[in-house]
């Protein structure tokens, strides 16, 4: 399947783009992250620390292990700083 | 039937007019509003940079909004928050809950706030005379969100 | 120094003026407003009557005001009361407070508002269109003040 | 000693006057208190149940077991509903 991924703040700066199409068989969202840092250097410094790497799925907040079935659009980001 | 303001937006908003549209109806007794500014905590801070995701910063507002407004039975709700660059002293967000009682009033816009330093999709960036960097989040945020469960 | 801004008059308040004014100062980030209206609970109210004690009523609303400034620490504090007839929507009064952090905004309107309630020289008189009575004082109200001692 | 005595709330209206002076030798507000009450009638009514007076001596708020020396002003009122 293909899912759009968002990327935000320094998750954003240090894959060095804001969102990109990705083909991909991952069952959840370990999975792609797995996926993702094989792919470049970029992308495994920027997941290296896990505990700094939020996510939703099709604008939802979810944990690490959440299934991406049917799942559109992923984004990644730090924890939130709003307010 | 609650009455929710949702703002996301670059533009700074008016604390009388926002306070003014939140006295509705003749059951609302207490109004409470919160607004928070850019702060220049060392000195030396050009300006802060607020990046947020659209499409879902709109719907995690909504819904902090409505579940905020079923568990303390408000008449109204009102969350702005900015975004972009944002200079010393500017507004950056404010949050506003009309209830019977003084008690749900306080409580709702305390709640909200907590909600919205560590559960809505925003980051602040401190752009410095010395080079910019990404505000860290704080565990006492995160811990703040304990007294709600 | 603290900005203390204490109003007991007949006269209504704007109040994005006086939120406006408590955002004061570079390390000002955080501004709560609680501000309180007449409601017609039962129906048939006419007008609320506020009677106070000239004098003794600006002097214990800065006491009130200054004791929240120094327990937290406050930029700004403002307390606004009216007295006379105020008709059902009228706002009755409202507190201010400004900080460096949500938590001491948030408290301190709370503490002032707990103090307002059953410290303050005012009294409440309903009229109805079936006749007049005081407002009775609540065990709830003077309850509340323990939770800052 | 002369002291002021100002009355609020249905204690003013119990009692029919906003203030007065009076001559007293009281020790403590609940003397005063006494010593009103003996007057008349509508002191004796407004005064009846002590729990829901209360007093303030020269501005500030004391317990009806106060002295009252060197007071110039007295005020009676029920408990505040400010706010």
């Amino acid at each position: 399947m293909t899912v759009q991924i968002l990327y935000f703040a320094w998750l954003r700066e240090r894959i060095g783009i804001g969102r990109e199409d990705v083909e991909t068989n991952a069952a959840t969202v370990a999975d792609l992250i797995a996926q993702l840092r094989a792919r470049e250097d970029r992308y495994d410094t920027a997941f290296s620390d896990m505990s700094a790497v939020r996510c939703a799925v099709d604008q939802v907040l979810v944990d690490l292990d959440a299934s991406l079935a049917g799942a559109r659009e992923v984004a990644f980001f730090p924890p939130m700083t709003g307010g | 039937m609650v009455d929710l303001r949702i703002i996301v937006s670059q533009d700074d908003f008016d604390l009388g007019v926002e306070a003014e549209r939140l006295e509705t109806g003749p059951d609302t007794g207490a109004v409470v509003t919160f607004t928070g500014r850019v702060r220049d905590v060392a000195g030396g801070l050009r300006h802060m940079e607020i990046e947020h995701y659209p499409g879902m910063t709109e719907r995690a507002l909504t819904d902090i909004a409505q579940d905020a407004a079923d568990r303390w039975s408000l008449s109204a709700v009102t969350v702005i928050h900015r975004h972009g660059r944002l200079i010393p002293g500017a507004r950056i967000m404010m949050v506003g809950t009309a209830a019977r009682h003084r008690d749900a009033a306080f409580e709702s816009a305390s709640f909200l706030m907590d909600y919205l330093k560590s559960r809505a999709p925003f980051w602040k960036k401190e752009v410095r005379e010395d080079g910019a960097e990404w505000v860290a989040s704080k565990d006492s945020d995160e811990a703040a969100l304990d007294r709600w469960v």
